[in-house]
């Protein structure tokens, strides 16, 4: 069963990863983008981690990739749907996957890994929590330095000029 | 006890966050004010650090506490670095800003990129690591492209962005492995169980040095993750680049030292050869590319990835010699100060004159005699020529490959690959020169920014006045250096 | 299901990551792939939290996801002002800077 | 009063700049007054010369390496002294009448009295690296007086213009000759450097009389064989500033100074240098004999160059057309015969036959070329040209001149008994012959033969100035108005004295011979332990002898018969005499061309290190050094910027990818 | 002696420097010419005095490379004073020229101010690379060495690019670049040194043994590092551009005072702290030095241009320095140190008279210049005192530099019994013969011969000019005479260095 479910999720991850880089279309590429993020999330249900997948399908499908959805329809439509390659970027950038794989994955297939495995019971999320405000609070505030950094910044950015600047 | 680090997460972060909204609370645009605020933060931070090393509450060396932050020496070289370069940063963008939006957000965007600079220098966890690299370089990626109606400045910011955010997913996928073969993300917890690591689990062990190294790397500039580099250097504002050269470039080799030289270290891996390859590549790629610019900016940000290379060497012969981490902490000092001078000098040019390129600048030295007088000093120190103080780390480096000779076969060819990159540096670095004092002989003088004549007393101050009495740096820089006892 | 079979789907993930953004010109699929790095980084912290038993894993992946969100954001606004300046947002004609 | 000898002339070289700012007619007075004052106080040493004292002063000169100056004046160097002293302070009034109103008078004092001084520096010293000095200061000296007149005026060049031989020109301006002669003697000097320094390397001094206190510094050298090469090295430099075979070719060239100076160089100063070095080193070399250390080598060597030297430049000097070149060739000619002398003396077992011989013969030919050069300097200066063709007939306006030139011309022939040359020519053939060194016959032969040509050619000189038909320059001279006079009183008075000089101490000759041998021997004997067996020379004409006697009264004969035939009586033209005959015009044409010796070094030495200078310059300086390591390492650097900068594309789908490959490139690297 | 005496020689024309500036700059070039003069003629009573003492200082300095101090002894002291006599004189000389070539390079539309700031800074500069070239031989220790070896590039660079000939720009690039190329070889060496003494400072490097390999390995690095600055056949690249180039009173102090630093460096470093490894190399500097030699001259034969025949002919004259110290024996090198001395003082001369040519006849090629004795004889006699030093012609010190340097030789030859000494021995003759050539050569085609018609009009330097060429023609003479003056201290150094 949860094989299945394992083998499942793995197609729709990759699946739609791919899917999202080579669809023609901006707008579908995004959608299979939240497809595949929400395949990892998935993969986090199966991993007894609900309070990270929870805040994945909130934070990434629900708001990212929207988010990313939105700016592909603020683009001119011929922009969204008009998909340039270089085919030798592209084989070369196979090529470069590929010899990623086999390299990585004999790595890893090769190490300890494989014998690793878990009977423990499932972490609770109150855990996390505890972790956040007693041992990784400093890491919190940075968070939010970040949090706050990144929209002021995006912000900024993003705005409309409306007067002409000087630059 | 962690104060430091605290500390100056509170002052800038209050800082940085009230600029925003005094910003907006006050309607009327006085930039200098905004500047005021942040250099009066730096300058708390920095009078704090120096005051926790003159009454001695610094712990020597790097250690590693079971907190997230540590308050050790290390942080608090990498901090001083790193701040200097802030302020350096802020009072060049006092004019570079006069007349741009936005001053108090792009102002807080340097403090709160300077907390996560600092933060990374001290962190001993991967996690708060982790973090305050991206508390680093978010903010940066906006300040790169801060210049929004230059597409030079956006097309910089996007390739940036583009490597920065591949390279801390990179790293976050390094931490993960490191986490699922030690079980901890404590760096000195890692360390521990790396020493012990099975024999089996090697090759994830490698995988994650590497993703740390790709990671790290790309901040760095080492070869081959430097591509990005000369593009957002010459892009970015200047005193962003001056930012980025000369402090981001050196949180980055806080955390290689924190972690891959120690993880290293501790998995008993013959990395060194690696590192030295690394090195060697990556100062003879940056030396000679910079040969041929025409832009000051990218000529200086290529020898920005040489000089990442000369710091690298102390990294690939910290185990055969003393002296090589001592020499990268100390360049790390050095090329901070130096190269950020030389940024604020340049977009001091920027300021006054509008112009980078290097067939413009001539004559500069008689149109903007500091400023000129500033740069010249900067880049001496940069190719090595003593009495300046880049002299004394490139020699602690340079002897520390030679002395790991006794080690390993390659320790003196690193030290000639070294000196002759050396060398070959200063014939661009004397082109400038060429450019600035015996081209233009007629130019006129015009108006120098006075923040930048600033920068330009300090650093001259800090460039000579440590050259020609170095020890008291040297001391700094000895207690700072982290030893291989490990945890 | 062992370990490895996360890990391995997780470097699939990265893989694909990569080469998206070593292939693909237009500015948001770039940010597609980075984004697909991130998760599998992220897949590869929970499954050795679950393995390791601790709550580390899960407490980066919080701090990765949020993190993500933030440069995202950032992302997106840099690839508006490209679009607003050049109307398109096809990454190689940026090549303003080089040499 | 010694060390005065030399110091005068240098003091008066010194002030000369002073003197002439204040007066250039007061120079005059300073350099015949100083002249003077060093040729008394060299006179003054004369008595205890005789009497066969020796006076050696020494002071601390380099105190780091132990070394003294000193002044040693025994017999021979205080007679050379003399010689050289009151030879030069005749020439020095000559100059005054000479060089009368040239514009360059101060330097011409300065370096003549820098001449004198250096040479009596030579003379007096007491060891060699201060004789050195003197060396260098009278090689310094004849170099800045050959090109006197720098200003290569065409008047000034020697030979004939136009006229090459082995395709270089055969015409040399005053700046070429002197550094000709400087370059050509400095051969001479390192050689003899070389060789100083060696003896120093064993013997730890300088010293001439350090040098004879012992003798195991020789025998080390003779142990390792280094004994007569020193010495042959120190003969070098006698070689060199003796203008001896093969150095011999800037003699020539060196007739471009002010005839004053030529008379200088050639009696008093200069190339006698070499022979009083040879008079220095020789009774050292011969007395190591005692010890067993035979030098024989060195002293075949000295007399053999003296023998081809003779020959060489006497040949030579039978049919150049320039009246100074061919007295400068005989001057080698006869140096030539000092050296033979000389040298023969130390294959002989009486080392002080041939010893007293060139000495005698120094002093002789000291006078009387003098004397010649002055006389020839004055038909210079009444002429206007320095060649012989351009002269003839002379002798009804020159008679002073004339009569002097006669004079001196047959103390230069060896006129039998009345002259100091036949004497000291005899005494150098007797000491040839007796000295019964293997292959002495043919160096008596070449002597003979030498001698027959030198009476020849000087008869030749005379009859072709002063005899014959007046030449078509000098017609045309007078046409233009003027009229050719005899020279100044201040100027035919110096060469006058010493034309009368070499025929009234020829008269005499034999008793002067004689009290010289005696004061040689015991000087020899005192201060080298040289004895010399006493024996059969008593009566008058006793201590001749008699093959050489009659050889040198043969020679005489036969050189002064053919110059009569060719140039006084004019019974033959020489000129028809060469063009009738191949095998005349070619020897005419040998010698003419100096035995293209001149050329032959010239190209050796000149012309090829030259090609091979420029060669090196275009091929490996321009190319190697300058374009490879500057240009082409600033082009490599350039290329190499080029193709990292080509990797730098802007795109940054390719930056990501190298980023991609490097990961995989750094994991890697570290899996190895 | 005067408390910190030596601090004061070396540190005083650099805080002064500043001053110079300022003078230069607000009231012309005499009262700048007046001070820099005043501040290096105090510098060098100062060293002096000290040289008659035998002086040393000591400060403290850095606890990783070790403290920093001047000392004189017999080997720094000659170089030392003519250094410093040398910048001394020749700051009077530089007044007239500088002042032509910066009327030249502005062509005649020079305004006083503009005019002034130049003096100045050329004053300035010129104390400071002064200033460093003393600091260099004075050191006691090897990061000072090269701390000092630096600094004089830095303003001789500018000097060099700021008013030199020709593509002046270019040149000063190749200078800085060669020149620094050579010193960061030394500096591996240095480290090299350092690092396994464990101490920088002579006075310990000189009692400690070194592990063979690294002696030989830095040896090697340091006569490559040193034989640049010596400008040794293959390395001379930078020399006779440099030399060519450099404004004339700089060339007069770069080649003979700056480029014989680099024997110093032999010197101090490999013969006497490497003495075992420096007698294994002796060989191969002896070799070096006689190819330096002969390819200098033969090179010197070919040039037109003034100044380059003076600077092969330094390139010459620095394969004798070589040569000496390849001799491996005290008088050999005494001699060499001699030759040092002796190009100094003559080469200084002889640049002195290119410059006046330059000023004077407006031209340096040789092929337009001809008969100038007459025109000024003081020059004239100047120039021919110093072509007879280098010549090696008695009285000057050249003779007294060479006789010693090749007695040197030929002991060494014969002691060893070597055929390839005896060999470069003659060659070394050949090579002083060869020298006689370019040198008269050079007198006869600019000073003898006809006088071309555009200068008849060529009229004698002023004494500005012809002042210290007068005063270094008779240090030349005297030393000639009378070389007890620096042998004395010379003689027993080398002694000492050889241990005999």
């Amino acid at each position: 069963m949860a094989d299945a479910v394992f083998l499942a999720l793995s197609v729709l991850t990759i699946g739609s990863a791919i899917a999202a880089l080579e669809m023609r279309s901006l707008i579908y590429g995004s959608i299979a983008l939240m497809g595949s993020l929400g395949g990892v999330a998935g993969f986090f249900f199966l991993l007894d981690a609900p309070f990270v997948a929870l805040f994945q399908l909130a934070v990434y499908v629900g708001s990212i990739a929207v988010l990313i959805l939105f700016t592909v329809m603020l683009v001119r439509r011929e922009l969204i749907f008009k998909k340039i390659e270089d085919r030798r970027r592209k084989m070369a950038g196979i090529g470069l996957l590929l010899v990623f794989l086999v390299s990585v994955g004999a790595l890893i297939m090769s190490s300890g890994i494989q014998q690793m495995d878990s009977d423990s019971p499932p972490i609770d999320f109150r855990e996390i929590g505890e972790d956040f405000l007693v041992y990784y609070w400093p890491a919190l505030v940075v968070m939010a330095l970040i949090l706050s950094g990144a929209v002021t910044g995006a912000l900024v950015l993003a705005r409309r000029e409306v007067e002409s600047g000087t630059n | 006890m962690n104060a430091t680090p605290l500390v100056i997460l509170g002052v800038l972060g209050v800082a940085g966050v009230i600029l925003p909204v005094l910003d907006v609370a006050r309607r009327e645009r006085f930039t200098q004010a905004y500047a005021a605020v942040a250099l009066g933060a730096l300058f708390i931070s920095i009078g704090y650090v120096g005051y926790q090393f003159v009454s001695g509450m610094v712990q020597p060396g790097a250690i590693f506490s079971t907190d997230v932050l540590a308050d050790d020496a290390f942080g608090g070289l990498f901090a001083i670095a790193m701040l200097i370069v802030a302020v350096f940063s802020v009072t060049g963008s006092i004019s570079y800003m006069r007349d741009q939006k936005y001053p108090a957000v792009y102002y807080s965007l340097i403090l709160l990129s300077a907390i996560g600079m600092v933060l990374v220098a001290y962190s001993t966890d991967l996690v708060m690591l982790f973090v305050a690299w991206e508390l680093m370089s978010i903010p940066t990626y906006v300040l790169a492209g801060f210049m929004k109606r230059n597409p030079i400045s956006n097309e910089a910011a996007l390739k940036y962005f583009l490597f920065g955010a591949m390279s801390s997913a990179i790293i976050v996928y390094g931490i993960s492995m490191v986490y699922g073969l030690t079980g901890t993300t404590n760096i000195s917890e890692v360390i521990v169980a790396l020493t012990t690591l099975d024999a089996s689990m090697m090759p994830l062990a490698i995988l994650a040095i590497g993703l740390f190294v790709a990671g790290f790397g790309f901040k760095m500039g080492l070869v081959p993750f430097h591509m990005w580099l000369p593009d957002t250097y010459e892009g970015a504002p200047q005193p962003i680049t001056a930012l980025l050269a000369a402090a981001t470039k050196k949180a980055g080799f806080a955390a290689t030292i924190r972690i891959v030289v120690m993880g290293m270290a501790a998995l008993h891996l013959d990395w060194t050869l690696a590192l030295g390859i690394i090195a060697v590549m990556t100062m003879t790629i940056g030396n000679v590319a910079a040969i041929m610019q025409k832009n000051l900016s990218r000529m200086l940000a290529y020898s920005s990835i040489g000089h990442a290379g000369y710091i690298l060497i102390g990294l690939a012969v910290a185990p055969h010699s003393a002296a090589g981490l001592q020499g990268s902490l100390y360049h790390v000092l050095n090329h901070a100060v130096m190269k950020g001078a030389a940024f604020i000098a340049i977009s001091g040019v920027v300021v006054a004159l509008a112009v980078t390129h290097l067939d413009k600048i001539r004559g500069l030295g008689r149109r903007m005699p500091i400023t000129a007088l500033g740069l010249t000093v900067s880049l001496l120190a940069l190719a090595g020529v003593p009495p300046l103080n880049g002299f004394w780390s490139k020699l602690m480096l340079f002897g520390a490959a030679l002395e790991s000779g006794s080690f390993v076969w390659w320790g003196p060819w690193l030290a000639i690959a070294a000196v002759l990159n050396s060398a070959l540096s200063l014939a661009y670095y004397g082109w400038i020169m060429r450019k600035m004092y015996f081209e233009g002989e007629d130019a006129k003088r015009v108006k120098e920014p006075k923040s930048v004549i600033a920068v330009m007393i300090f650093s001259l101050l800090f460039m000579v006045g440590l050259g020609v009495y170095p020890d008291p740096v040297i001391q700094f820089v000895e207690m700072a250096t982290p030893t291989f006892l490990l945890p | 299901m062992a370990l490895i079979e996360f890990v391995l789907v997780s470097v699939a993930l990265l893989g694909i990551g990569i080469y998206g953004l070593a292939v693909k010109r237009n500015a948001i699929r770039m940010l597609f792939a980075v984004e697909i790095i991130i998760n599998a980084a992220n897949l590869n912290l929970v499954a050795f939290s679950r393995y390791v038993d601790d709550s580390g894993g899960q407490t980066l992946a919080l701090f990765s996801i949020a993190i993500a969100a933030a440069e995202v954001a950032v992302g997106l606004a840099l690839v508006v002002v490209a679009y607003r300046m050049y109307k398109d947002v096809d990454i190689a004609n940026f090549r303003s800077l080089r040499g | 009063m010694v060390w005065l000898v030399w110091i005068l002339p240098f003091v008066a070289a010194l002030i000369m700049p002073g003197v002439g700012k204040a007066s250039k007619k007061a120079t005059n007075y300073v350099a015949v007054g100083f002249a003077l004052a060093s040729a008394l106080s060299a006179a003054s040493l004369l008595p205890m010369a005789l009497a066969g004292d020796e006076i050696h002063d020494q002071i601390m000169w380099i105190e780091a390496i132990g070394l003294e100056a000193g002044v040693l004046a025994d017999p021979i160097s205080v007679i050379m002294a003399n010689v050289v002293a009151w030879i030069s302070f005749l020439i020095m009034g000559y100059s005054t009448g000479y060089m009368k109103g040239d514009r360059d008078i101060i330097r011409f004092w300065f370096w003549m009295m820098f001449f004198i001084g250096s040479m009596q520096i030579i003379v007096l010293s007491d060891n060699l690296l201060q004789l050195f000095f003197g060396w260098e200061g009278v090689g310094l000296a004849s170099y800045s007086l050959i090109s006197f007149w720098y200003r290569d005026k065409q008047k000034d060049h020697v030979g004939q213009r136009g006229r090459t031989a082995l395709g270089l020109l055969d015409y040399y301006s005053p700046t070429h000759a002197g550094m000709k002669a400087f370059i050509m003697t400095k051969v001479g000097d390192i050689m003899m450097l070389s060789g100083m320094l060696l003896i120093f390397l064993y013997a730890g001094t300088f010293g001439f009389r350090e040098l004879v206190e012992t003798t195991t510094w020789a025998t080390q050298m003779d142990a390792v064989g280094l004994l007569v090469p020193a010495f042959v090295l120190l003969f070098g430099g006698a070689v060199g500033k003796s203008a001896q075979f093969p150095l011999n070719e800037w003699l020539l060239e060196a007739m471009t100074g002010p005839t004053a100076v030529s008379a200088l160089i050639h009696a008093a100063t200069m190339v006698k240098a070499g022979v009083f070095l040879v008079a220095r080193i020789g009774p050292i070399m011969f007395a190591l004999g005692a010890a067993g250390i035979l030098g024989e080598q060195f002293f075949a060597i000295v007399a053999w160059t003296g023998a081809i030297t003779a020959l060489l430049l006497a040949t030579q000097g039978m049919t150049n057309p320039e009246i100074k070149k061919v007295l400068a060739y005989s001057t080698g000619s006869q140096i030539g015969y000092m050296m033979m002398a000389l040298g023969v003396a130390g294959l002989s077992h009486q080392y002080v036959d041939g010893y007293t011989a060139g000495f005698f013969h120094l002093i002789s030919h000291a006078m009387f070329k003098a004397s010649l050069f002055m006389a020839a300097g004055s038909l210079l200066h009444v002429v206007g040209s320095r060649f012989m063709t351009d002269m003839g007939g002379l002798r009804r306006h020159m008679k002073k001149t004339y009569a002097f030139m006669w004079a001196a011309g047959l103390g230069l022939m060896g006129a039998p008994f009345i002259t100091t040359g036949f004497w000291s020519k005899d005494a150098i053939f007797a000491a040839v012959y007796e000295s019964g060194a293997e292959f002495g016959m043919i160096l008596y032969g070449i002597a003979v033969l030498t001698a027959i040509i030198t009476a020849f050619y000087t008869t030749r000189m005379i009859g072709m100035v002063f005899h014959g038909e007046k030449s078509p320059h000098i017609q045309k001279m007078e046409s233009k108005g003027h009229h050719v006079h005899e020279a100044h009183l201040s100027m035919w008075v110096p060469y006058g004295i010493l034309a009368a000089l070499t025929i009234i101490l020829g008269v005499a000759g034999l008793y002067i011979e004689g009290s010289l041998h005696h004061l040689f021997e015991e000087y020899l004997d005192h201060s080298f332990h040289i004895h010399s067996e006493h024996g059969e020379e008593t009566g008058i004409l006793g201590g001749l002898n008699p093959v050489a006697l009659v050889s040198s009264l043969a020679a005489f004969g036969i050189g002064i018969l053919l110059g009569y035939v060719f140039y006084i009586g004019r019974l033959v033209s020489p000129q028809r005499l060469v063009s009738s005959n191949l095998f005349f015009y070619a020897i005419h044409k040998l010698l003419l061309n100096r035995w293209y010796l001149n050329s032959i070094i010239y190209w050796c030495f000149v012309v090829a290190p030259l090609w091979l200078a420029r060669g090196l310059f275009r091929y490996f300086e321009r190319t190697t050094i300058d374009y490879g390591m500057n240009t082409g390492l600033e082009k490599a650097t350039r290329w190499g910027a080029t193709v990292v900068q080509g990797t730098q594309t802007g795109t940054v789908q390719s930056y990501l990818f190298v980023f991609g490959a490097g990961l995989l490139f750094v994991v890697l690297m570290l899996m190895v | 002696m005067i408390e910190f005496g030596l601090l004061q020689a070396v540190f005083l024309p650099l805080f002064l420097a500043p001053v110079a500036y300022v003078l230069g700059t607000r009231y012309g070039a005499a009262p700048a010419m007046w001070f820099s003069f005043a501040v290096l003629l105090y510098g060098t009573v100062l060293v002096v005095l000290g040289t008659i003492s035998g002086y040393s200082e000591y400060y403290p300095w850095t606890g990783e490379f070790g403290g920093f101090g001047f000392s004189l002894d017999g080997l720094s002291s000659p170089f030392a004073i003519i250094i410093y006599v040398l910048s001394t004189i020749l700051v009077l000389y530089s007044r007239p020229y500088m002042v032509h070539r910066f009327e030249e390079m502005a062509n005649g539309t020079l305004q006083t101010s503009a005019l002034n700031r130049q003096v100045g800074l050329y004053f300035a500069l010129y104390l400071v690379f002064a200033m460093g070239m003393l600091g260099t031989v004075l050191s006691t220790n090897l990061i000072q060495f090269y701390v000092f070896f630096e600094i004089m590039l830095i303003p001789g660079f500018f000097l060099v690019s700021l008013w030199g000939d020709g593509p002046r720009r270019k040149i000063g690039l190749m200078f800085l670049f060669w020149t620094h190329v050579g010193a960061v070889v030394l500096l591996l060496g240095f480290l090299m040194i350092g690092l396994t003494v464990g101490s920088f400072d002579f006075s310990d490097i000189s009692e400690s043994a070194i592990p063979p390999d690294i002696v030989l390995l830095s040896a090697i690095a340091i006569s490559i590092g040193l034989g640049v600055k010596l400008a040794v056949f293959m390395f001379h690249i930078w020399l006779p551009w440099v030399h060519g180039a450099a404004p004339t009173p700089i060339s007069a102090l770069l080649s003979p005072a700056m480029i014989g630093i680099g024997a110093y460096g032999i010197f101090r470093l490999v013969v006497e702290f490497l003495p075992n490894t420096f007698a294994d190399l002796a060989i191969w500097f002896h070799i070096w030095g006689i190819v330096t030699m002969l390819y200098g001259g033969a090179m010197a034969l070919m040039q037109d241009d003034i100044k380059r025949l003076f600077a092969y002919s330094s390139i010459s004259q620095m394969g004798y320095l070589l040569f000496g110290i390849g001799s491996l024996s005290v008088l050999g090198m005494a001699g060499a140190e001699m030759m040092y001395i002796t190009h100094a003082l003559g080469k200084g001369l002889l640049f002195m008279t290119a410059g006046i040519l330059i000023v004077k006849a407006g031209t340096r090629s040789i092929s337009k210049l001809g008969g100038l004795a007459g025109k000024m004889p003081i020059t004239a006699v100047c120039a021919v005192i110093g072509a007879l030093t280098i010549m090696g012609v008695p009285p000057t010190s050249g003779f007294m530099g060479e006789w010693i340097l090749f007695y040197g030789a030929l002991e060494t030859a014969i002691s060893e019994g070597s055929m390839v000494r005896a060999v470069t021995f003659g060659l070394g003759l050949v090579a002083t013969v060869l020298t006689m050539s370019y040198m008269l050569w050079m007198l006869k085609r600019v000073f003898f011969g006809k006088t071309p018609e555009h200068l008849e009009k060529v009229k004698e330097a002023g004494w500005h000019m012809t002042a210290p060429m007068m005063v270094l023609a008779g240090f030349t003479i005297v030393l000639g005479i009378y070389p007890d003056i620096f042998l004395e201290g010379i003689i027993p150094y080398m002694e000492g260095v050889l241990r005999i």
